[in-house]
């Protein structure tokens, strides 16, 4: 198995981008150049300094200490979401799409509704009900999105049930639980693996939309998606401030979606004929 | 047969594979020849490289393969040095194919008609309604029985049978000269596949056309063919004209088909079935490719592989048993 | 209030298409929001505000300099018991060609007084005992007390003249009908997008008004709106983030005209420790380097309070005050030990995310007030919810942005009066001595007296500081170079300056 | 041997159609109408007719994979549609079918021995090492080489694959095994070990078998009792060789005599049907065969015709044949030899 | 044709109903008082006057009541007066939706036009150079917020080339031009956006159709390879990737608040935002029914269009 890993390009290429994310954001507090919380009210809004590569922000905070300390809570926020949104969006279209009856009419239409929620208004009423904060962004890109991982996993669902590989195993006297893991969620998987990936993307540029809310990390601790929110206002004064996260934002997505993609080759076998 | 009738002439063709494992031939060295007005039955243990030959005939091999050596004749060309505009000037027009699963090989989209008009006026310059015109024709004469409302359907409401009538019908659009099916009837219930056959036989009669067609079933190969092809493995393993064939086969691995097919009157009993498996493509044993299921294996056979050679007149086979040399070596 | 209504969401749009009005030429406003209603007794930020004062005339009227001058009054008189004051009404006309008599003044603060119509500065101006017209032009106010204040709260832009006639004619509905004296006349109005009036020939001051057409353009976003006045697409534009105000004083087409009127504060739960203790709150004081606020949060433009927020010029303003809190992180931190928190302590701040400058300032407090072993924890909710847990008291302490109303020293009131919890008061901030001193100075009509009351009152405003002042903000207005005679009003007064478009003009 | 082990009575599936957008209409393929026949223990009941007339529906109520609209399947005389929930899925075990297309009924995820294990772990009969060691038994059974478990469907031959399905199949030693096409896609050498292999087994664990193919001879070899279908309906039941020697409904006198027959000498006389099948939504009325019946007489087209007995253990419904008089009241088949 | 059209929109009306009875017990739950609002920020926290405006608005009476009166005017297509302007909710929604429908469509038919293209090449490129650009490139799309790409088109296009105006709005009947020199930067910004995700999608679909069968039998037709892919496989592709571009474009209704803000354009989604920061209840129920049903609707749409594009599914 390891050796198919190897083998992928795609996948190689993907981790070479990856690592060096993952192990910065593990050791940022160690590497930062300067305190990303530091002010140098002399330094706001420069492009590049000596010392700060990347320019200051309108604090006169290190923009590249920024984004290593950001990558934490971006990567908690973006991964939290898409988890819990894969989650939810799977168990819902999974029993959608293989009980049928009653539990797909109610859970698509559900899903039809929360769908048409403005996503805006979906984050004033959790802050309404728990306030703000990291967790409940969490919580709301997670119902933001469920919708669209249910919709994949609904459709992919009806189209692999009626495979008769999935009726084999029904006719054996499985389970329901047995076909569903066993037999459905393996051969479903891939077009939720490209939604994953423009998840990850969508929940970080929504967390930089809903920061006005309060919602997210809560400054002056630093995240890409409020960096890129911060930025917005001095565009025309430092552009680097605007896209050097949104760059990082970028590699990152493309690298997640290379990720997504060898992982669907290595996972399946037909692939990697012998 | 003359060597001027020669329609086709596949000489000595390897086609190889990219695999994740490094390349393999999917079939080596497969040299057969198809002459005008002829029909050839190709048939072979699945996975034997009958699909493979006529996609490379049709030079229409899926990205991972590619003809490594040997040359396909084709009306005095060779179809391997021709470039892909020459191809498809060719393709159509003077060589067609029908695929297995006709409802898979229709464009969903279009309806029946527009996807033989296409055909029609792709090598014909003729106005559109003339094309229309024609197609209704080649409609009915593939028997359909309400060709002007068939025209307006879309594949998927017709019946497997229609279906593969309609890519009978686009093959045989610009009258061409040699029709390949690989496998046209397997998916349809025998009445439909004889209505079927009988149509080819009769296009053939009346147009002198040649088919190669590739068949499992040996019962559609007795009623169709005038000279077999039998395939092992990559390799053309015995060749000769229908009868001989049938009644006095050369190579042991078409002996054990013949002897496979089952009797009437013989219910619940034993059929016989050739021992063992078809090498992968990645392992092919040294010598003959059949010895390790053939039961007169010799040394000989796990030694060297024999030559396609000929037996009598029009048949040939790959075999030492058949090779002028294994009397004395059996003396011997 | 806190003045800064521009940036609420609002959304607006641009047009600079159409005919132009009849002669002098089109200006184009980029507002920063669009006022809610139009009906004038309703102040509803300050983007409303220079609509109202192009289309609307008071009784008097701040100048230029920021002084009270007489407008539709020729002139008035005060009685000798300080109660009554008798306008004399100028030969003004509303834009229907009705004359502006002494019925419509009456008319329009017993409609303020109504309760029904929610006016904003009822309470202010319950002061008003009755009202008698003595001739069609000469009207006399009586107060139930004196006030020094009450003249200057006829000078609002929500105390202007409306029509008897026309506001009963139209059922009270002057925000689809606005119809005034001013040097400019409804035309339309296009929810979201702009407001458009023209030239009023009849206006009273006859050379006035030279422009043909004014359209006020919505532009809620701010770079949206400098974008606009960058590329051209408007001549004028208020609220100039302070981000932008360099590269458009650079820019050789443009203009910035910029006062610093409004001001940034701290404002504090005073009913909790640590900050029931007038020690905690001076300490913080002296322990934030204003200049950080004002270098981060305002890109470096504006002046640091360390005293309290008086204009230059204003009554009650000190120079000694000027240094009162003058940063001293020692002072800061001994004040601290003295109140028992020698390492400090952990509270929240609440400021909004949905404003820029206010989350800036609030993280600029926190990186200051970190000097000292204060741990700020920020609470940045949108506007709305900022507001509320404002005037619920739910806070530590917040930051605030806001301007007096009025440049009688009687705005102090609306902020250390004690009483229920105000969006502008310190919660459960109640001192009997500032209490009195706010009724005394209001009654008092004597500018010396006066003097000596509101000194008292601001020393021991600062000797509580339940405010903690932290800077004036630059309030500025951008405009095209070709646009003349508008003029940004000094100190409190820059939501005002809309009373200078007619004198405005536009060179094309 | 001679107890009915499958009764299938007036047996109905409809398959409703996508509801149209362009006519609002809503139609039905009638896939399976009113089928009646029984299995008896240990026989191999064949099942022909074109494509699409229903067979595998067929065989997928009687497996329960799809639920039926109307009628009754007794199996061993409990009634199988009633079943539900854990009852059903125990019951599963002793009804096991091969599947139509061999590559699909794989789980491209799964190594073969993961697949064939499947029925063991399901109703915890073995596990682990024991486990393995069935799994390589049956492997061998079935003529596969023992380390090909760790291999996936994608790496066999179609041939292969079948087997594999064949091994799943029996795994848990089945009462009845329906085969749906097993051999269809294979060549006749492959064909022969599969079909040398189903009589083994039938042989060793005495299976019934229900055999679906479209090809006759294959049939012909399998079965003892053999069933036609036509466009949803049963039209001749008989005993394999009457049916062979003494077809009586002109649709499977057409379908036999388009077997074409492995002599290249074998002149014959051919029954070519003229005309489109008729589209199963909206079959026919009267006889289902009659627009394509050479010997269609004008009450064909009207009345749909009943079950009539012929001979011994031969039964047609065709008008042809009404005077021969009713078939004995049920529907069912004769009785087996 | 009708019964289905009548039984579709039936549903479109529970779910329309549903949709904002749960806006409307949900927006009660956020923070904020509206009466507070409306009086603005000088007055809110005078006890006695919120109590008034509480009562002017209707904000006293219990919740249901609220609703039932809500429900009772919606029947009537009365969807009620902003809380703070008394402006009726349909005036600002007739006049907002037509330019943010006008918006999306404008934008997503240039996504269309620049992103499925993109797709097919790379598709056809597949693994190569390009692709992998492409590929870049549209990680890039997605990750790029709409306003910093805006903000540099408003750079290049008004200041640099004084090309087209930064902002604002032009209604269409003054002047049909103005309108559209002012729709083009906001079409465009927000088109490259969608163009990534356009292109993403139709590569793969384009893939899988350029690997069905029926491509073998056209070119064994002699089709040209050129007739293939744009004749045929296109056909078949585009099909999955309208299902998208319509879930786009229902998405865009309500999703271009940053846009909107931007160029300042008059459409639904800074209506919304700003009838939220303002708790304008009346206004935000009216605004979310709207963009629901529209979303519905375009879905539904969407079915259709597909039906008429696919055969097998009519
Ligand atoms: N795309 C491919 N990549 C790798 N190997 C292939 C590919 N296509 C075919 N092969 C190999 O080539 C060999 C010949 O395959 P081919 O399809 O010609 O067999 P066939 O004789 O047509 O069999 P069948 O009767 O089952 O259709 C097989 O061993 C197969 O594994
Ligand atoms: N899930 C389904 N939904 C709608 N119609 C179906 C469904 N499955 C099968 N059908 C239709 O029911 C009829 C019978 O199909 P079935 O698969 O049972 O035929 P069959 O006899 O097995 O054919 P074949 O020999 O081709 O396997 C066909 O017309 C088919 O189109
Ligand atoms: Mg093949
Ligand atoms: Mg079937």
């Amino acid at each position: 198995m390891l050796r198919k890993f190897v083998r992928n390009k795609t996948f190689v290429f993907s981790v070479i981008v990856l690592l060096p994310i993952l192990i910065v954001a593990a050791i940022g507090p160690w590497i930062v150049p300067h305190d990303p919380l530091e002010l140098h009210p002399e330094n706001v809004l420069k492009p590049a300094l000596p010392g700060h590569p990347l320019g200051t922000d309108e604090f006169g905070r290190d923009i590249l200490s920024r984004l290593i300390l950001g990558i934490r809570p971006s990567l908690i926020v973006a991964l939290g979401s898409t988890l819990l949104a894969f989650t939810t969006g799977l168990l819902l279209g999974l029993t959608a799409g293989y009980f049928r009856g009653i539990a797909e009419k109610a859970i698509m239409r559900v899903v039809d509704i929360v769908l048409c929620f403005p996503p805006i208004l979906l984050a004033l009423m959790v802050v309404g009900f728990w306030g703000a904060g990291v967790s409940n962004l969490i919580v709301i890109i997670g119902i933001v999105y469920a919708p669209h991982f249910a919709r994949i996993a609904y459709s992919s669902t009806l189209q692999v049930k009626k495979l008769e590989y999935v009726e084999s195993e029904l006719s054996l006297g499985a389970s329901h639980g047995r076909v569903l893991l066993g037999c459905i969620l393996p051969n479903i998987l891939s077009p939720l693996i490209i939604q994953i990936s423009l998840t990850i993307a969508a929940s970080i540029l929504l967390e930089s939309g809903l920061s006005f809310l309060g919602l997210g990390v809560v400054p002056p601790a630093p995240s890409w998606g409020q960096m890129i929110g911060q930025s917005r206002g001095y565009i025309s004064l430092n552009p680097m401030y605007a896209v050097w996260p949104s760059l990082c934002l970028g590699v990152t997505i493309l690298a997640v979606n290379l990720l997504g993609d060898s992982l669907r080759d290595i996972l399946d076998p037909k692939l990697n004929r012998s | 047969m003359n060597m001027s009738d020669a329609l086709l002439e596949i000489r000595n063709l390897t086609t190889q594979f990219r695999t994740d494992k490094g390349t393999f031939p999917a079939i080596a060295g497969v040299h057969f020849t198809i002459n005008k007005g002829e029909i050839v039955c190709i048939v072979g243990e699945s996975g034997s490289g009958k699909t493979v030959a006529s996609l490379s005939a049709m030079q229409l091999l899926p990205p991972a393969g590619q003809i490594a050596s040997g040359e396909i004749w084709f009306e005095g060309r060779d179809l391997t040095k021709l470039s892909k505009k020459q191809l498809s000037q060719i393709r159509g027009k003077s060589m067609s194919m029908i695929f297995q699963d006709p409802m898979m090989a229709l464009d969903p989209v279009f309806t029946c008609g527009s996807q033989i008009v296409e055909a029609i006026r792709l090598h014909e310059s003729v106005s559109r309604s003339a094309a229309y015109k024609r197609a209704v024709e080649l409609l009915d004469h593939v028997g359909i029985a309400h060709p002007s409302r068939v025209m307006e359907a879309y594949p998927h409401e017709l019946s497997g049978g229609m279906c593969q009538r309609i890519m009978i019908a686009m093959a045989l659009s610009c009258s061409p000269k040699l029709l390949i099916a690989d496998e046209p009837t397997t998916a349809l219930d025998v009445t439909v596949q004889a209505q079927i056959l009988e149509l080819l036989k009769r296009i053939r009669s009346e147009t002198g056309m040649s088919i190669m067609l590739i068949t499992h079933d040996l019962g559609v190969v007795a009623e169709m063919a005038d000279r077999v092809a039998v395939m092992y493995a990559g390799k053309v393993m015995e060749e000769g004209d229908v009868r001989s064939i049938f009644r006095n086969p050369r190579h042991p691995y078409t002996q054990g088909l013949i002897r496979s097919i089952p009797q009437p009157g013989q219910r619940g009993g034993k059929l016989h079935s050739i021992a063992g498996n078809v090498p992968g493509i990645g392992s092919m044993p040294t010598g003959c490719r059949f010895h390790p299921r053939c039961a007169d294996a010799t040394d000989a056979c796990r030694r060297s592989e024999p030559d396609l050679i000929e037996t009598e007149e029009g048949c040939k086979a790959r075999c030492w048993k058949a090779h002028p040399s294994w009397e004395e070596e059996e003396a011997g | 209030g806190c003045g800064q209504g521009g940036q609420d969401a609002a959304s607006g749009t641009s047009a600079n298409t159409g005919k132009t009005g009849a002669g002098g030429g089109t200006l184009i406003f980029g507002l920063s929001g669009e006022p809610s209603t139009m009906d004038p007794l309703v102040q509803n930020g300050a983007p409303g505000r220079p609509i109202k004062l192009a289309l609307y005339r008071g009784l008097v009227n701040y100048d230029k300099e920021g002084k009270l001058s007489n407008e539709l009054a020729e002139s008035y008189t005060v009685s000798e018991d300080k109660k009554t004051y008798t306008f004399r009404l100028r030969d003004a006309k509303f834009h229907n060609g009705d004359p502006v008599t002494a019925e419509d003044v009456k008319y329009t603060f017993e409609r303020i007084a109504n309760p029904k119509n929610n006016a904003t500065f009822r309470s202010e101006l319950s002061i008003i005992d009755h009202i008698e017209t003595i001739d069609s032009n000469i009207v006399a106010i009586t107060l139930k007390e004196p006030s020094a204040p009450f003249i200057h709260y006829l000078a609002l832009p929500e105390s202007v003249i409306v029509s008897k006639k026309w506001t009963e004619e139209k059922n009270g509905d002057l925000s689809a009908n606005p119809m005034g004296a001013g040097p400019f006349k409804f035309v339309k109005w296009t929810k979201g997008q702009e407001f458009v009036v023209e030239k009023f020939d009849g206006y009273y001051k006859k050379d006035k008004a030279k422009l043909g057409t004014v359209r006020f353009v919505f532009y809620p976003d701010e770079n949206t709106r400098v974008n606009a006045l960058k590329a051209g697409d408007v001549d004028l534009i208020d609220y100039v983030p302070w981000k932008d105000a360099a590269s458009i004083e650079q820019d050789p087409n443009l203009k910035l005209d910029s006062v610093s009127g409004p001001f940034m504060q701290l404002q504090f739960n005073t009913q909790f420790a640590p900050f029931s203790d007038p020690r905690v709150r001076k300490a913080i004081s002296y322990a934030i380097d204003r200049n950080t606020i004002i270098n981060t949060a305002f890109n470096g433009r504006g002046k640091p309070i360390y005293g309290i927020a008086i204009p230059k010029g204003y009554m009650g303003y000190d120079e000694k005050n000027e240094t009162y809190f003058e940063h001293n992180i020692d002072k800061a931190k001994k004040l601290l030990a003295e109140a028992g928190y020698p390492n400090g302590f952990k509270a929240r701040l609440l400021a909004t995310s949905q404003y820029s400058y206010h989350q800036q300032t609030a993280v600029a407090v926190q990186a200051e007030l970190k000097k000292v072993g204060i741990e700020i924890e920020l609470d940045l909710p949108d506007w709305a919810t900022r507001v509320k847990k404002n005037t619920d008291g739910n806070y530590d302490f917040v930051v605030a942005g806001t301007s007096g109303d009025i440049t009688d020293p009687d705005w102090l009131s609306n902020f250390y009066s004690g009483g229920a919890v105000r969006l502008n008061n310190s919660a459960y901030f109640n001192d009997a001595e500032i209490n009195k001193l706010l009724v005394d100075g209001r009654k008092e009509l004597d500018d010396a007296k006066r003097e000596a009351i509101y000194g008292k009152l601001i020393d021991r405003a600062l000797d509580l500081s339940p405010f903690v002042y932290l800077t004036w903000r630059e309030q500025a207005y951008a405009m095209k170079k070709s646009v003349a005679g508008f003029t940004n009003m000094p100190g409190f007064l820059s939501f005002q300056s809309g009373i200078t478009l007619e004198d405005t003009s536009i060179a094309k | 041997m001679n107890d009915i082990l499958l009764d299938v009575k007036r047996l109905k599936k409809y398959y409703p159609l996508q509801k149209s957008w362009l006519s609002g209409r809503r139609g039905h393929v009638k896939a399976v109408d009113d089928v009646s026949f029984s299995i008896y223990k240990g026989e191999t009941f064949g099942l022909v007719g074109e494509s699409g007339c229903g067979k595998s529906t067929l065989s997928r109520v009687i497996m329960r994979l799809t639920d039926a609209d109307e009628g009754e399947i007794r199996f061993e005389d409990q009634d199988l549609l009633k079943m539900k929930g854990g009852a059903l899925r125990r019951h599963r075990a002793k009804l096991q079918m091969v599947f139509q297309k061999p590559f699909e009924s794989l789980n491209p995820r799964k190594t073969v021995g993961q697949i064939i294990g499947a029925p063991f772990e399901i109703h915890g009969v073995a596990s682990g090492s024991d486990k393995d060691k069935r799994v390589k038994r049956l492997l061998e059974l079935v003529g596969l080489p023992s380390q090909y478990a760790d291999r996936y469907p994608h790496e066999f031959s179609g041939g292969q694959r079948q087997r594999i399905g064949i091994a799943r199949a029996i795994a848990l030693n089945p009462k009845l095994v329906v085969c749906d096409e097993a051999v269809s896609a294979l060549d006749v050498s492959i064909q022969s070990q599969i079909l040398n292999l189903l009589n083994d087994l039938q042989r060793e664990f005495g299976l019934t078998y229900l055999f679906i193919s479209h090809n006759l001879s294959v049939v012909q070899h399998m079965s003892n009792r053999i069933g036609v279908m036509y466009l949803g309906k049963m039209v001749e039941i008989a005993d394999a060789d009457e049916l062979y020697a003494n077809a009586r409904h002109p649709y499977t006198k057409a379908l036999l005599s388009a077997i074409p027959a492995p002599d290249p000498d074998a002149g014959k006389e051919r029954i070519i049907l003229t005309g489109d099948v008729p589209s199963p939504v909206n079959p026919p009325q009267g006889c289902r065969f009659c627009t394509r019946c050479r010997d269609a007489m004008p009450i064909c087209s009207e009345v749909a015709p009943e079950f009539v007995r012929v001979g011994d253990n031969h039964e047609v419904a065709c008008h042809l044949y009404a005077n021969d008089g009713p078939a004995s009241g049920s529907v069912e088949g004769g009785r087996a030899p | 044709m009708i019964r289905y059209l009548t039984g579709k929109l039936s549903l479109v009306v529970v779910q329309v109903l549903v949709v904002s009875t749960l806006v409307f017990s949900l927006i009660h739950l956020m923070p904020g008082d509206p009466a507070a609002l409306v009086l603005g920020t000088e007055r809110g926290g005078d006890a006695a006057a919120l109590e008034e405006m509480r009562h002017k608005l209707g904000l006293d009476q219990p919740l249901l009541a609220q609703y039932g009166h809500w429900i009772a005017n919606f029947a009537r297509f009365d969807m009620g007066v902003s809380l703070y302007d008394s402006t009726p909710v349909h005036t600002y929604v007739l006049q907002r939706l037509p330019n943010t429908i006008e918006l999306a469509i404008v934008a997503i038919v240039l996504a269309a036009l620049i992103g499925v293209p993109l797709g097919i090449v790379a598709a056809l490129k597949r693994q190569s150079f390009v692709d992998m650009a492409l590929s870049s490139i549209a990680a890039l799309g997605v990750s790029f917020p709409v306003y910093v790409l805006g903000a540099f088109l408003i750079l290049l296009f008004s200041f640099k080339l004084h090309l087209l105006p930064a902002s604002g709005f032009v209604a269409f009947s003054d002047d049909p031009v103005k309108h559209m020199l002012r729709l083009a930067l906001p079409a465009i910004t927000l088109a490259l956006g969608l163009a990534a995700s356009i292109a993403r999608m139709t590569r793969s679909s384009m893939l899988e159709v350029l690997n069905k069968e029926f491509i073998q039998t056209l070119r064994a037709k002699g089709v040209s390879e050129w007739s293939i892919v744009f004749k045929h496989a296109f056909r078949n592709a585009i099909i999955p990737v309208v299902t998208v571009i319509g879930l786009q474009l229902g998405n865009l209704i309500g999703g271009t608040v940053l846009i909107e803000y931007l160029f300042n354009w008059p459409g639904m989604s800074t209506l919304l935002v700003k009838s939220i920061a303002n708790r304008d209840y009346p206004l935000i129920q009216g605004c979310i029914v709207v963009m629901a049903s529209f979303f519905i609707i375009v879905n539904m749409l969407v079915d259709l269009l597909y039906g008429l594009m696919d055969p097998r599914v009519r």
